[in-house]
């Protein structure tokens, strides 16, 4: 009765993982913090915390909250920036044997072009990651990730100056994420990413103020996976580039439910926080559950949704 | 420094709200440091989501249960309940299972010192009494100035003469040793000895006393913070704390898991330089 | 020692209620089946489930999935429609010594009128929730909640038509909701509850499907209260009309936070559907609040929060 | 109809998979009826969020614990563990405590048949076992036909059988009783007994087959049924199962929580005529 192992490998955009679970940009650090709990060559790739031309101080604290299910986070984008990120986590990522993703920001879109520029000359970044879920200095604020025109022109911006495999990262603050799947897409996204945090807020009823310095925070965790696997659901009816689910997955069973409305990867975030060890259960646990239905290449799970 | 699904030894009250648990560790009593702390999941299930960070109070070794079996290694916790992490933690009963992340961050550094002080208040006790162990060990005379605002939150206090550590106890009700601060303590002890090292762990307030009676003093201070904390690991950015050259557009955040929770004084921003320990 | 009982009384446009908590539509049926565990004059008021002009016969089954800290449902609105409604359910709902207001929606701006026109003539609703969560028939089934001038059309045409204080209810699934609440502000709303449910999804991975029959379902429970809080902190300082919170509201402690940033008063779901006498717990609950704290008029709490 | 927060009197495995947990409930010996189901609230956290719907097996009195006290009313479930309700239920204990709502729902109406037949298949054994003591105490003949995958799944059958109730059982793999469908009986016994009373309750096949079988015969069936539920009570139409009359412009649905969870066959829906109940 002894079963082959079950092939986890996915593809998305040309780069190839060894099995479609990552973590979720700024819940892993630069990848080096997770070491003592996982072997990172056991995950499918290694994502960073993410990145902008200039340091970033981040907000003030208290800058977490825990909520039913969930948490808030107002870290307000912290980072070394691009310069201190080459010299100082580029070196220990680059011994890895393991694709490596770098996610990045900026509030304008020059910012984010010269971050895309950097990018394109390491050899050892694989693939990026943008966020478009960050307020747009020149437009008063506005999010990118809100507004299709915003964001379809830091998309064409990026690609056209990037050599790798460009990864959009889609905000769930809006009315219809499909609008913005459609724009990324057409503006050049290799594979879409979805979702960021909701926004959120918590008040503190002893000392009558707001829980996070910040006022409001983004809320992740289990709380929103089911409003995370609508939305992936409908981005890849949507859209015909690869998607990668992310929200509230703590365990295989919620990563294989990304993967059979269609994601062709995931991404794990507050559960590292959690338990740093959790990538790697997942990754067993897919497996298992592979073994156990007899499904020897995830892709045919991947999207066999019946419907 | 590792992720333990273990269980519990034992868990009872030691004052009103405050327990005191056990848990089997592997390998804390060689590796744990003084004010170092874990994260600890306090079920397995979905609430609380978070884990939550404690001070190591102690580690040590039982016999084993039955002939045979290898000793037990167990890290030991103090803790006041204060929300529902904590209150869960209470129902906590022998043989339970919990989730055990550390030996995390970085502790105190026993400086060579003959005369230190330290100084708690409450809950930051706690990873005063490894550390008080560790200097008594080394054969230095410790003073310890323990504050609370009434007697039920003076913890320990015969465990830490146990070791030698000679006590000092200041109640804001005066229900036990002298009424008031524990920072009127701190002022005599270092008339006394000029450029002792000081220990400090406790609430913000007291911790800022503190700092300013070393700064005037010119005496050297670490001191074990507190953050709210989501991941223990550094991943997160959840539990900063501004720097001393910590400025907005040269961000110079330290954190307190991986960075702390000891920080020498000197590296940290006080009220008195603008931001807050 | 002994202190005066603390006034809980509130005003929502002239309705004047005895406390601030009252059910949120669709979680309450239509009063009466409340009334075994819960003495009905104890809430500030009673809603009704959603009435549409003609009966409707909702999703088919399974329609409700749980979720971490949350449901999704997916009812679909059955209702007996209004004349059923005023011939069954009006007779006991005016035997009550509480408010009554009535939730109600359309397909069709019409409907919305016909409705309207129809609660207008009956004394004994004290007021009438205009839900606009709904698929727009007319505009191809667009959500009429999502849409300023949609929206603005429904509340001016219910608000021409109908005698009483108007309650236009938001929906969560915007990308501005202070756009959505300034509209219907501007046509005529006289308060804004917010918010309806989140859309959310689950899957079953075991049978390969998606869990509600209609695929889609609303998220509601402590999951949405993050969001909910937020929104509402949004919508009270958009608009200066009062504003209802509702989402996830389990506990006093839940209901003070939503006062806190400013709502008038609070709508109870998914709580009564866990616990049918959650909301006389609640009432109870902030009671001894304001006992505890000395607060002698809930009015001084809310809106009170530092920033 | 009213809502305890009360605690558990036992909770036991009976049968691999199986619990039967007795709840004190003051008042159900004199209210519940056969067929009415409870609400139960497993813990009183968060999670899981909703209650969890049991019917009644059981009602009764034990004597007071201590004397000058009261006797203790209870009523018994018995669950199979499917999710994750029912597993945090199997692990509560004497004296954990509980919320229960209910007796609710209509539960199944006693007709003046000699004869009746109760079919039941695994955890559809429960509300069977109320309505077989009823009838029995009206001097009624009571066959059970009992099914199951397994011997396993075959409930109560000595407690039955005390009741003087004729057991007849069907397991898939024959490991119990005759190999086979329930449905094979159902067909003998209604040869014999034609026109006699149906009361069934189990999956939803089991029912569709005990309905088939029914109406070819022209006998009256009275059936219970399992929906999601999310209140009990009729407020939230989670639960609702299509009428007979039921069409999409027209609706006719029925809640399983308050018009049933027993329904008369005739009421409903059944495959042939394109719905499902
Ligand atoms: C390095 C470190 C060591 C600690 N050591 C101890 C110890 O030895 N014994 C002990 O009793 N407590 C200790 N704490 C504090 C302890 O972590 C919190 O009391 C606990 O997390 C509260 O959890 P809760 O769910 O009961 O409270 P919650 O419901 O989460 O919160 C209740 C209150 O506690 C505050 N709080 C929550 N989390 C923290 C936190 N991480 N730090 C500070 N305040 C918090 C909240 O702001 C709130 O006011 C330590 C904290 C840190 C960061
Ligand atoms: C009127 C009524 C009486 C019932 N009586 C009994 C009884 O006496 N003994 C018993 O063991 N069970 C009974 N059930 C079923 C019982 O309610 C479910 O098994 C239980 O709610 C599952 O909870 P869970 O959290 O363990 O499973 P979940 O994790 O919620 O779900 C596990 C599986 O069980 C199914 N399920 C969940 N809830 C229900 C439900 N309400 N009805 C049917 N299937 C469900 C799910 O679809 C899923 O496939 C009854 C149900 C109803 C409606
Ligand atoms: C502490 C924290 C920091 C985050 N930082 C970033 C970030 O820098 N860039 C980004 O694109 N997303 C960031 N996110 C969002 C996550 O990558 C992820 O989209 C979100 O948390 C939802 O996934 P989850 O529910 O698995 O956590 C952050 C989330 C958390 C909790
Ligand atoms: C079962 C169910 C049915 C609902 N039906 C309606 C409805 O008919 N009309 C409406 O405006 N909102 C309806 N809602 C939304 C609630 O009124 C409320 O806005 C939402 O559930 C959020 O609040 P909660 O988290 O307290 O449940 C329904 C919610 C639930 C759970
Ligand atoms: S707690 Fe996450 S970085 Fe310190
Ligand atoms: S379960 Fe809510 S109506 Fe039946």
């Amino acid at each position: 009765m002894s079963q082959p192992t079950p092939s986890l490998a996915v593809e998305l955009a040309g780069l190839a993982l060894r099995n479609p679970v990552m973590p979720a940009s700024g819940t892993f650090g630069y990848g080096q913090e997770f070491a003592p709990y996982l072997d990172l060559e056991k995950i499918g790739a290694v994502m960073t915390k993410g990145i902008s031309l200039r340091p970033k101080a981040g907000n003030p604290t208290p800058r977490i909250a825990e909520t039913s299910s969930g948490m808030l986070n107002a870290i307000g984008l912290q980072n070394v920036g691009i310069d201190a990120f080459i010299r100082d986590k580029v070196p220990y990522l680059q011994t890895l044997n393991t694709p490596v993703i770098v996610n990045f920001f900026g509030n304008q879109l020059h910012e984010y072009i010269e971050v895309a520029e950097k990018l394109s000359d390491i050899e050892a970044v694989d693939a990026v990651e943008l966020n478009i879920s960050c307020p747009n200095v020149k437009q008063g604020g506005i999010v990118f990730g809100t507004e299709p025109c915003a964001a379809a022109e830091v998309v064409s911006g990026v690609r056209e100056k990037l050599n790798k495999p460009l990864i959009v990262k889609l905000t769930p603050n809006v009315t219809d994420i499909t609008v913005m799947a459609r724009a990324v897409e057409e503006s050049g996204a290799d594979v879409i990413s979805c979702v960021n945090t909701l926004t959120g807020m918590a008040v503190d009823i002893e000392k009558q103020c707001l829980h996070l310095a910040n006022g409001t925070g983004g809320l992740s965790g289990p709380a929103i996976k089911p409003v995370a696997l609508r939305m992936v659901y409908q981005v890849v009816r949507a859209v015909s580039v690869p998607v990668i689910g992310i929200g509230g997955i703590m365990t295989a069973k919620d990563a294989l439910e990304f993967l059979l409305v269609g994601a062709t990867a995931v991404q794990v975030g507050t559960a590292n926080l959690v338990n740093p060890g959790a990538m790697s259960e997942i990754v067993d646990g897919i497996e298992q559950f592979c073994r156990d239905k007899g499904i020897d290449d995830i892709n045919q799970w991947i999207g066999s949704l019946q419907e | 420094m590792q992720n333990l699904k273990t269980v519990i030894l034992h868990n009872r009250e030691i004052a009103p709200g405050y327990y005191r648990m056990a848990i089997l560790a592997p390998g804390y009593p060689q590796t744990a440091k003084a004010g170092q702390f874990v994260m600890l999941r306090v079920q397995l299930q979905a609430q609380p989501l978070l884990r939550r960070p404690f001070g190591i109070f102690k580690t040590g070794t039982l016999p084993p249960e039955c002939s045979g079996m290898p000793p037990r290694e167990f890290v030991e916790l103090v803790y006041k309940v204060v929300g529902s992490g904590t209150e869960l933690m209470a129902t906590l009963q022998r043989g339970d299972q919990v989730e055990l992340l550390g030996p995390l961050g970085e502790g105190f550094v026993a400086t060579e010192d003959e005369n230190p002080i330290l100084v708690g208040g409450g809950i930051g006790l706690v990873p005063l009494f490894k550390l008080a162990e560790d200097l008594c060990r080394q054969g230095r005379k410790v003073r310890l100035l323990m504050g609370g605002r009434t007697r039920d939150d003076i913890l320990g206090i015969t465990e830490f003469e146990r070791l030698g550590v000679e006590t000092y106890v200041s109640t804001d009700d005066g229900s036990l040793g002298e009424e008031g601060l524990v920072t009127a303590v701190l002022e005599r002890k270092l008339a006394k000895y000029p450029g002792a090292q000081v220990y400090a762990c406790g609430p913000t307030p007291m911790l800022n006393a503190v700092h300013a009676i070393c700064a005037t003093h010119s005496t050297p201070l670490q001191v074990s913070l507190e953050a709210l904390m989501a991941c223990g690991v550094g991943a997160c950015l959840g539990c900063v704390v501004p720097g001393k050259e910590h400025r907005e557009d040269e961000p110079d955040y330290l954190c307190t898991c991986r960075q702390g929770p000891v920080f020498d004084a000197e590296l940290l921003q006080w009220p008195e330089s603008g931001g807050a320990a």
